[in-house]
């Protein structure tokens, strides 16, 4: 039980995927100007990533261990199969579902948090439920950078920024301070 | 026949003001910093008063470098660089390399607050983040901590430390409370805090002197009393909870609210208007969730001491607290956004 | 269907610049960030991308024929994850040392948009010749990005080169720079330094041409 | 400082507002005299809210004074009187109030008429229907004199189904500088709750209140004692604060209650009126004397001679100064109406209109403002706005020019009284960037776009 | 050395295996689940290089493409996109118009710092928006240009510049006629044109004689003299300004603004106020 | 994308795209595989020697090593064993005695997670040896936990009961007790910490001197 609440928090907090391990950066900078779509893409991701939580388990225990050479490729094509085929459904069944969070699917297959985590929870060899956690609190971390990043963007948005610093530069400077301060969590309920 | 008059001015109504303006806000921080920074000069020697020239210098230079022409005099006579310097200055072990408090107050004014587009539109509060800058880079030096009895007129080497190069510390390095608390489990006495002559950052070990200049602060309504009441009450009542549930392993709400940044923090650095929420709702808010953010980093987290980063955290979520709670306007049951 | 053929030599060039993929097209972000504390685990990195990025163009265009459109994407990435696999194991075999430190992120160059990105925008609509030369190009630009973060970090962050010391024993590191923060605020500082140098091209650019509108 | 505002709680105000130095002192004490007639009125046909009136005189024509020259062109809209006797010279574009020039009635004075308004008999207002009652307050001229210019009878048609209970007289005047409702209600208080009287019985209200700042109490004084045992009126003296007299604030202040947004007095059975308007109310049913004048406070530094003036509409304010001594030297704006709201005019033929409660010259020193910084999110505009809104965020906003976004933060809903600008330590103009948001957003709604 | 050919055969096996059950369940799936939509979308996506980096700032290349077709942005918005696939995409939703006359913004007001008086001096937020509610910016003519350049701040191309006397003047070669600077100028002075139509009236007051030209050197004093050496009925004055009825068939000409004693009205060539402020022309003719 | 092919969005040969797919997958397959087999030799080669050099620094005078299982609760030679929990590494000298145990087992650090080897003799009852699988500590503060001889020293003779106590640098004085690294406090605890943790589990898990698992089946 403890060990899940670390798993949780570190993946929400000390190690979050994107403040601390570079992971899906590409949606963090790109998609982060406004405030309500950020936090839909990071609802949508949380998803993504517990699905991938759940074919990794599978690959892992019931394919991999025939060929683990296969990992990386199989985990990719799978992903982003079902992922894909999840997009479908959804579209077909519930559009203002896919309106609401179906149109980001694309743009998080291809990013590397979801691979990321299928990655990470096998070096860690976490088993199912571990994995359901981690993704969950990798999920709640995505979220969290991506609204507050939002939240300062859009602020930003209303001062005078200097000209060659606005856009990507800017963002970067920002995500460097935030996961400054994000570094105030390090150790959190590691020590003593 | 129009052009006998004199000719009138247009300006938009109001004509009238209440005559506080900017500069005079900074300044009054400033002035009510002044017992405090002489205190901590006293308590650990001139040394502090380069590691503050130092920090100073780099802000002032750095708002200087990297303002445009125009803005320039404003900015530099706004006397929030200053401030900023000064506060840094206040946030730094009295040990520290001039060089590195240098490097802090340009750090501070560079990615703190001129890439932002300078006074006032600054997310994060420049001081913290050019302290958060130097305790990422230079950890060591940052978490060494000279003894409050230096004698006056003695400078530890370290400060004088050649740039770029490890400097040598003193034999004498104290550790502070917050130290002593989270890695020996013993607890300092709450004269000596609220005195201040205990190891520490200049300007954070006199309780007394802090809460004067938070007086004086609140009088000339220079902050909002919302956020350091929010950050004591919380922070009060969580180390409280912990200590009933573990006297010996757990400090008391006292030393909570008398250690380590935590009076500096709160009466000086949550309070920056520019990166705290405006509206009252939002001020208790951020207030609280700071004083939960400390109590929550010193007492289950890695770092002895909270305060910088959970005011960071909270600035940084200050846009959405301030969307989220704007003002219920008059005439409207419910509030806008 | 590629409209003007440009020389060879402008297309390798555009991708050290004018499109460079971390600089202007803001892509591969998170290699960008993630594995260059130090210099040499960006050249690795660098080197990887590039076999990547060469085969797979490689491939593509030479196969664009018979790959048929619905399915591209998906064949695309397949292709990608083969040679990123072929990397993989290459470096754990060669160099384990560099890989543990690496980690995860040579698997993840499969996730890195810039690949994928050239196999669609570009070799699967040129030639072979000009899809390898893209994507050399492509892959230099992002090998400078690397290098230049990786060497700024690790010169600051460690006082060395290639874990060649430059400044001798005392010299006091800047932790930060290897930390994530430090990664972030260099490349920040790095783009603001990139756009700075645009900008002043254009400027000169634009003085340039008005000189010239002055002689006619 | 919102602890304030919770002590204000209890002395029966409305939170927040600001205090602004009351410079009274200068006319206090100056009695009410009248201006001597000048040589050219202009009568703008549209100086009240609402349609424009229609002349009803031609160039050339004789007029006497009190004689109607404009019918009102609609039912939201009054009719214009002649202030003097003389005769018609232009019908056409004059300087207006606001710098623009809008169709007005010119009228050169007989220098050898006597001035007098043949006195009439005084209305049997009592047995007047609701209408007929309505119909005499149109063709009186009567608007609201405190500021709005609103024409009275439009407030007075309550529609079917609702109930005017109570009576609240708008004696706040809590503009700095202004005294004439303050000397006004010293000197014809007789007058004024006669008015009182006429307008609670015509709209049946129960009761009456006269709303006065604690810095006037002379004149709560007087009006004390000439309530007589047993009438429903009392006076009630009000915590100095700007703006008590918004009318909403005034409301909260006496009763405690909110206007909700968007909806008016009336809808919680409040008629509110300033004191002039009473007083005219009661001069046109007693003397028969149209709204042709009014009680106007001239003062400021730049002002050699402050003083209380009664002076007839139409006359230009470059008159009305040199009565008064002129301008000094270093008079560098002049303003019509109080400072925190006035306008500034650009010109000195602009006329004395229905609606101008003061004349404020100000000198360099009153103008000459603080050098302005960026905003420092300090909150103090929050903690002045009387309509708890975020200024702050307008300022900001109107800069970058995401006017829909200020109209989602309820932009319109601001009365404009310049409390945030006047609290501002950076000096930022709120007001004026939010004016200029607000008529952007109308112009807006006017075209496709 | 355990070298087995096992591995030969499995490998392939399970990769088969894996591309087969896929392709086949997404391709019944993409059949099953079929949605239509407007097609230039899909094929509009198909253009993009797909790789939904989120670069674009949308949440992926299907969500542009729909912006794209919309038309609300750009699509060289996307970084990856190489020149000639933008091309493409904007052939095929031929975002290019067709052919049509150029029209282009003029304003209709000539009154800059030389000719126009300034009767009180304005001291505020620098926006003629901000400056019209406030008494009229103190401009004597409160119909006439402030020039505190709204419109060149609201130019989406930034072809309009105000020129040294304070007037904004308009690139024509640049204009787009969006129209954007007619909805930022508080006074209305803009008008969108056609490019080809010479004649002008360069003033807006509805002052006539004196009381116009005391305000403003160049302000028509509604003589109407343009109205009688137009060809008769091309000209009218309408409260004190002429109006150039175009659709009327008759032909413009320069004639009209030969006796104008103001030169309010003008036969532009080329951007207005080229030639200077018109008070020495009207000098000229007079 | 010329006309032809977009008209035929999803309708034909779904079979065809499976195909396509499922061949792809065939040839990426085999490539794969053949990578793999070229490397696995190396790679098992350089895994093997990096555990082998970790196990004998934590066992000193060690010769060969085996892998070991805890299963019904006795210590069994399985030179596959996989359950991260259950294993051990026996440590052989030359003459195929046994000379302690390698006991690997991972715990929360300062920044993530931190996976020790360490090495005890149930004979002396002691840690004789300590080493860093992997951590992502602090550079140049948590990461002395490896890089500082001068701590890893302290493991070198240590009493790990009742348990290890981590002290302030230079204070250590009882056997059980260890140096902790000014400024990296928390990773030294942390390393104290896991070591303690295994302890528990494992200490009475060895079977008595004389009937150890016997070096055989390994190598
Ligand atoms: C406003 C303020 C904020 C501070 N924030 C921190 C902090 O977040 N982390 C920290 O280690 N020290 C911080 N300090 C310094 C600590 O208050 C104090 O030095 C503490 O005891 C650090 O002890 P250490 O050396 O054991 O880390 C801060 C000081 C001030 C004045
Ligand atoms: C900010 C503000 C301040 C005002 N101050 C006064 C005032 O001091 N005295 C007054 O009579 N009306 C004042 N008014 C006008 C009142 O709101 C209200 O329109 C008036 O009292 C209604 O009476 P009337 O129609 O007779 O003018 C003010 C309005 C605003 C918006
Ligand atoms: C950027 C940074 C990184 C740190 N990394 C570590 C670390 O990896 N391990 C650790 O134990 N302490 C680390 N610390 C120091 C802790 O915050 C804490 O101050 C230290 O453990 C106190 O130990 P001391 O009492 O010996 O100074 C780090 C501090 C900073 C500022
Ligand atoms: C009450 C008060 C507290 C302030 N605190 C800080 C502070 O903690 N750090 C800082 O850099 N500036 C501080 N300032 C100055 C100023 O707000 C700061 O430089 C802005 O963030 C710069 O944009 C303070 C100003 C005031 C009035
Ligand atoms: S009072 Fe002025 S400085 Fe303070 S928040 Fe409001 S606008 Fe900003
Ligand atoms: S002017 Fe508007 S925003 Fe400012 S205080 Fe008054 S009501 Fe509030
Ligand atoms: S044309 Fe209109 S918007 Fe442009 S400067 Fe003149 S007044 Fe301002
Ligand atoms: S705003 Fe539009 S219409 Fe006006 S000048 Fe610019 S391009 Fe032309
Ligand atoms: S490289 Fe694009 S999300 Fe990581």
């Amino acid at each position: 039980m403890d060990d899940l609440i670390w798993i949780f928090i570190s993946a929400l907090l000390v190690n979050n995927f994107v403040l601390a391990y570079f992971l899906g950066l590409c949606p963090f900078l790109g998609v982060s100007g406004k405030l309500e779509t950020s936090f839909r893409l990071g609802l949508a991701t949380t998803f993504v990533l517990i699905v991938t939580a759940i074919c990794s388990w599978f690959l892992n225990t019931y394919i991999l261990p025939h060929a683990p050479y296969l990992r990386l490729i199989s985990f990719i094509v799978v992903i982003a199969s079902t992922v894909q085929f999840i997009e479908m459904a959804i579209k077909k069944l519930s559009p203002p579902l896919f309106k609401a969070l179906g149109i980001f699917l694309p743009l998080i297959t291809t990013n590397c948090a979801i691979l990321g985590l299928a990655i990470f929870a096998t070096n860690k060899g976490y088993g199912f439920t571990e994995g359901l956690v981690f993704a969950l609190g990798a999920g709640a971390g995505f979220t969290l950078a991506m609204v507050l990043m939002a939240g300062i963007r859009e602020e930003t948005e209303l001062s005078d920024v200097p000209a060659l610093i606005q856009g990507t530069a800017m963002n970067l400077i920002i995500a460097g301070i935030l996961s400054m301060a994000f570094m105030g969590f390090a150790g959190l309920f590691s020590s003593s | 026949m129009t052009r006998k008059d004199p000719n009138l001015l247009i300006q938009s109504a109001p004509m009238l003001r209440q005559g506080m303006t900017t500069p005079q806000a900074m300044r009054d921080v400033w002035l009510s910093l002044l017992p405090v920074t002489l205190a901590g000069i006293w308590f650990f020697g001139i040394g502090a008063l380069l590691v503050l020239a130092s920090t100073m210098a780099g802000a002032l230079l750095t708002e200087w470098a990297f303002t445009s022409k125009e803005k320039r005099r404003d900015a530099i006579s706004d006397n929030s660089a200053l401030l900023t310097g000064l506060l840094l200055g206040l946030t730094l072990p009295p040990g520290l390399p001039m060089w590195m408090a240098f490097i802090g107050g340009s750090a501070a004014i560079g990615i703190g607050k001129v890439i932002w587009g300078g006074l006032g539109n600054n997310i994060f509060n420049p001081a913290l983040v050019g302290r958060a800058f130097l305790l990422g880079t230079f950890p060591i030096a940052m978490t060494t901590w000279a003894s409050a009895d230096t004698p006056f007129w003695s400078i530890s080497p370290s400060v004088l430390a050649m740039p770029f190069i490890t400097p040598v510390y003193d034999a004498v390095s104290a550790a502070t409370p917050l130290g002593l608390m989270k890695f020996e489990q013993q607890e300092t006495g709450l004269l000596p805090l609220f005195i201040g002559n205990t190891g520490g950052t200049i300007g954070e070990t006199s309780g007394l002197l802090l809460i004067l200049g938070g007086i004086f602060l609140l009088l000339r309504r220079d902050f909002d009393w919302r956020i350091p009441a929010g950050i004591f009450l919380a922070a009060g009542v969580f180390s409280l909870i912990l200590f009933l549930v573990d006297g010996d392993k757990y400090p008391g709400p006292l030393f909570t609210l008398l250690s380590g940044g935590m009076l500096i923090g709160a009466i000086y650095m949550a309070t920056d208007p520019v990166t705290s929420p405006l509206t009252p709702r939002g001020a208790w808010i951020f207030g609280l969730g700071v004083g939960f953010l400390i109590v929550l980093i010193r007492v289950f987290g890695g770092f002895p001491e909270g305060v910088m980063y959970a005011i960071l955290l909270m600035n940084a979520a200050t846009p959405l607290i301030d969307r989220y709670t704007q003002p219920r306007i008059f005439g409207r049951g419910e509030s806008t956004s | 269907m590629a409209r003007k053929e440009q020389s060879s030599y402008e297309e390798f060039i555009k991708g050290l610049w004018r499109d460079n993929p971390v600089f202007v097209q803001v892509l591969g972000m998170c290699p960008m960030l993630a594995v260059t504390n130090t210099a040499l685990n960006s050249l690795v990195m660098g080197l990887a991308t590039l076999f990547v990025l060469m085969g797979s163009s490689f491939l593509v265009a030479g196969l664009k024929s018979l790959i048929p459109k619905q399915v591209r994407i998906s064949l695309y990435i397949i292709i990608i994850a083969t040679f990123v696999t072929i990397a993989d194991y290459t470096i754990l075999a060669l160099l384990p040392a560099v890989h543990k430190e690496l980690g995860a992120f040579i698997p993840l160059i499969v996730a890195n948009c810039m690949i994928l990105g050239r196999q669609e925008a570009f070799a699967s609509r040129n030639g072979v010749k000009m899809a390898v030369i893209d994507a050399a190009g492509m892959s230099a630009g992002f090998m400078f990005a690397l290098l230049a973060l990786g060497g700024v970090r690790e010169i600051l962050g460690n006082g060395s080169l290639f874990n060649v010391p430059l400044f001798g024993a005392d010299f006091e590191p800047w932790v930060i720079m290897i930390l994530p923060p430090g990664g972030f605020i260099t490349l920040g500082l790095l783009l603001l330094f990139f756009n700075w140098v645009t900008a002043r091209k254009r400027a000169f650019m634009e003085q340039v041409a008005a000189a010239e509108k002055e002689m006619l | 400082m919102s602890v304030l505002n919770a002590l204000n709680l209890f002395k029966g105000t409305f939170s927040h507002g600001v205090h602004p130095d009351g410079h009274k002192e200068q006319t206090v004490d100056r009695p009410i005299q009248r201006v001597p007639f000048m040589q050219y009125y202009t009568m703008p046909l549209g100086q009240h809210i609402g349609v424009a009136a229609k002349p009803v005189v031609s160039v050339g024509q004789k007029v006497m004074r009190g004689q109607m020259i404009a019918e009102a062109g609609a039912f939201v809209s009054t009719c214009l009187h002649s202030p003097v006797t003389g005769t018609v010279r232009d019908i056409g574009p004059h300087r207006y109030l606001d710098g623009s020039f809008r169709p007005a009635i010119e009228i050169e004075a007989d220098p050898y008429a006597t001035q007098q308004i043949e006195p009439q008999p005084p209305v049997d207002w009592e047995s007047l229907s609701m209408e007929a009652f309505i119909e005499q307050v149109q063709q009186a001229g009567i608007v609201g004199l405190g500021g709005a210019a609103f024409p009275a009878h439009v407030k007075y048609s309550i529609p079917e189904g609702q109930k005017i209970t109570r009576l609240l007289v708008n004696g706040a005047e809590c503009e700095p500088y202004l005294t004439n409702d303050h000397r006004l209600m010293m000197e014809r208080p007789d007058v004024l709750l006669r008015g009182v009287e006429i307008l609670m019985t015509k709209l049946g209200a129960e009761r009456a209140t006269i709303g006065v700042e604690s810095n006037k109490p002379d004149a709560i004084e007087i009006l004390r004692g000439r309530i007589d045992e047993g009438q429903p009126i009392d006076v009630v003296s009000l915590p100095v604060k700007y703006p008590q007299g918004a009318e909403k604030m005034l409301i909260k202040a006496v009763y405690g209650e909110e206007v909700p947004a968007g909806q008016l007095p009336r809808d919680i059975g409040v008629a509110v009126n300033n004191v002039g308007t009473l007083v005219a109310l009661a001069d046109w049913f007693d003397l028969g004397m149209p709204l042709i004048e009014r009680v106007v406070t001239v003062s400021g530094p730049g002002a050699a001679y402050p003083a209380n003036l009664i002076v007839p509409l139409g006359t230009p304010v470059r008159e009305v100064l040199r009565f008064c001594g002129g301008l000094k030297e270093e008079t560098r704006e002049v303003i019509m109406g109080g400072p925190m709201m006035g306008t500034p005019i650009s010109s000195l033929d602009v006329p004395v209109l229905k609606g101008s409660s003061g004349i404020l010259a100000f000198t360099d020193e009153e103008t000459a403002r603080p050098k302005e910084y960026p905003c420092i999110r300090c909150g103090r505009c929050l903690e002045a706005c009387p309509y708890f809104l975020n200024p702050s965020r307008y300022a900001r906003l109107a800069r970058s020019r995401q006017f829909d976004e200020m109209k989602a933060y309820q932009v319109m809903d601001c009365v404009e009284c310049g409390s945030c600008t006047f609290a501002c330590p950076s000096n930022i103009p709120i007001v004026q960037l939010i004016r200029t948001a607000k008529d952007t957003l109308r112009n807006r709604k006017g075209s496709a776009a | 050395m355990n070298f087995d050919f096992g591995n030969f055969l499995t490998a392939p096996a399970i990769m088969t295996g894996i591309g087969l059950f896929f392709g086949v369940i997404l391709a019944v799936a993409a059949r099953l689940f079929k949605v239509d939509e407007d097609p230039r979308i899909q094929k509009t996506e198909e253009m993009l290089p797909g790789t939904n980096c989120g670069a674009c700032g949308e949440p992926g290349c299907a969500p542009f493409a729909e912006l794209v077709v919309k038309g609300t942005i750009q699509p060289s918005k996307c970084t990856v996109a190489s020149a000639d696939m933008i091309d493409d995409i904007a052939d095929f939703l031929g975002v290019d118009a067709g052919e049509q006359e150029k029209l282009v913004a003029r304003l209709h007001c000539a009154g800059g710092q030389g000719q126009a008086f300034q009767i009180a001096e304005y001291r505020g937020f620098d926006s003629c928006r901000a400056a019209a509610v406030i008494s009229g910016g103190g401009k004597g003519c409160s119909w006439g240009c402030l020039g505190l350049a709204d419109c060149e701040v609201s130019c989406t191309f930034d072809v309009i510049h105000m020129d040294p006397n304070g007037l904004p003047v308009v690139d024509i070669e640049g204009c787009t006629a969006c129209g954007d600077c007619v909805d930022a100028c508080p006074r209305d002075l803009f008008e969108i044109v056609p490019e080809s139509q010479r004649l002008f009236v360069q003033c807006n007051t509805p002052l006539e004689g004196d009381a116009a030209v005391t305000l403003c050197s160049v302000a028509c004093d509604a003589c109407g003299r343009c109205a009688a050496d137009a060809a008769p009925g091309l000209i009218e004055m309408k409260d004190n300004l002429p109006v150039i009825d175009f659709d009327s068939g008759l032909t413009a000409t320069e004639t009209a603004t030969k006796r104008c004693p103001t030169g309010a009205i003008q036969w532009l060539t080329g951007n207005q106020f080229q030639n200077g402020s018109q008070a020495d022309e009207a000098k000229r003719y007079a | 994308m010329s006309m032809d092919q977009t008209q035929d969005i999803k309708e034909p040969g779904s079979t065809k795209l499976a195909l396509s797919v499922a061949f792809a997958g065939l040839i990426s397959g085999l490539a794969i595989i053949s990578i793999y087999e070229a490397t696995l030799p190396t790679i098992t080669a350089n895994k093997a020697e990096e555990l082998r050099r970790a196990v004998f620094r934590v066992l000193p005078g060690v010769d060969k090593m085996q892998l070991l299982e805890y299963s019904d609760d006795k210590l069994i030679v399985n030179p596959d064993a996989d359950r991260k929990a259950e294993i051990v590494y026996g440590g052989y000298d030359k003459q195929g005695q046994l000379v302690g145990y390698a006991i690997p087992h991972a715990g929360p650090g300062f920044q993530d997670t931190i996976s020790v080897l360490y090495g005890y003799q149930p004979s002396r009852r002691k840690v004789v040896g300590m080493w860093i699988l992997d951590s992502r500590e602090t550079p140049g503060l948590g990461d002395k936990i490896y890089k500082d001889a001068e701590f890893v020293a302290n493991f070198d003779d240590l009493s790990a009961d009742p348990e290890i106590k981590t002290m302030k640098k230079g204070t250590k004085s009882a056997p059980n007790e260890i140096d902790a690294i000014t400024g990296a406090t928390i990773s030294a605890k942390a390393v104290a910490r896991i070591i303690n943790e295994a302890h528990a589990v494992w200490k009475d898990r060895f079977p008595p001197p004389g009937n150890e698992p016997k070096l055989g089946g390994a190598e």
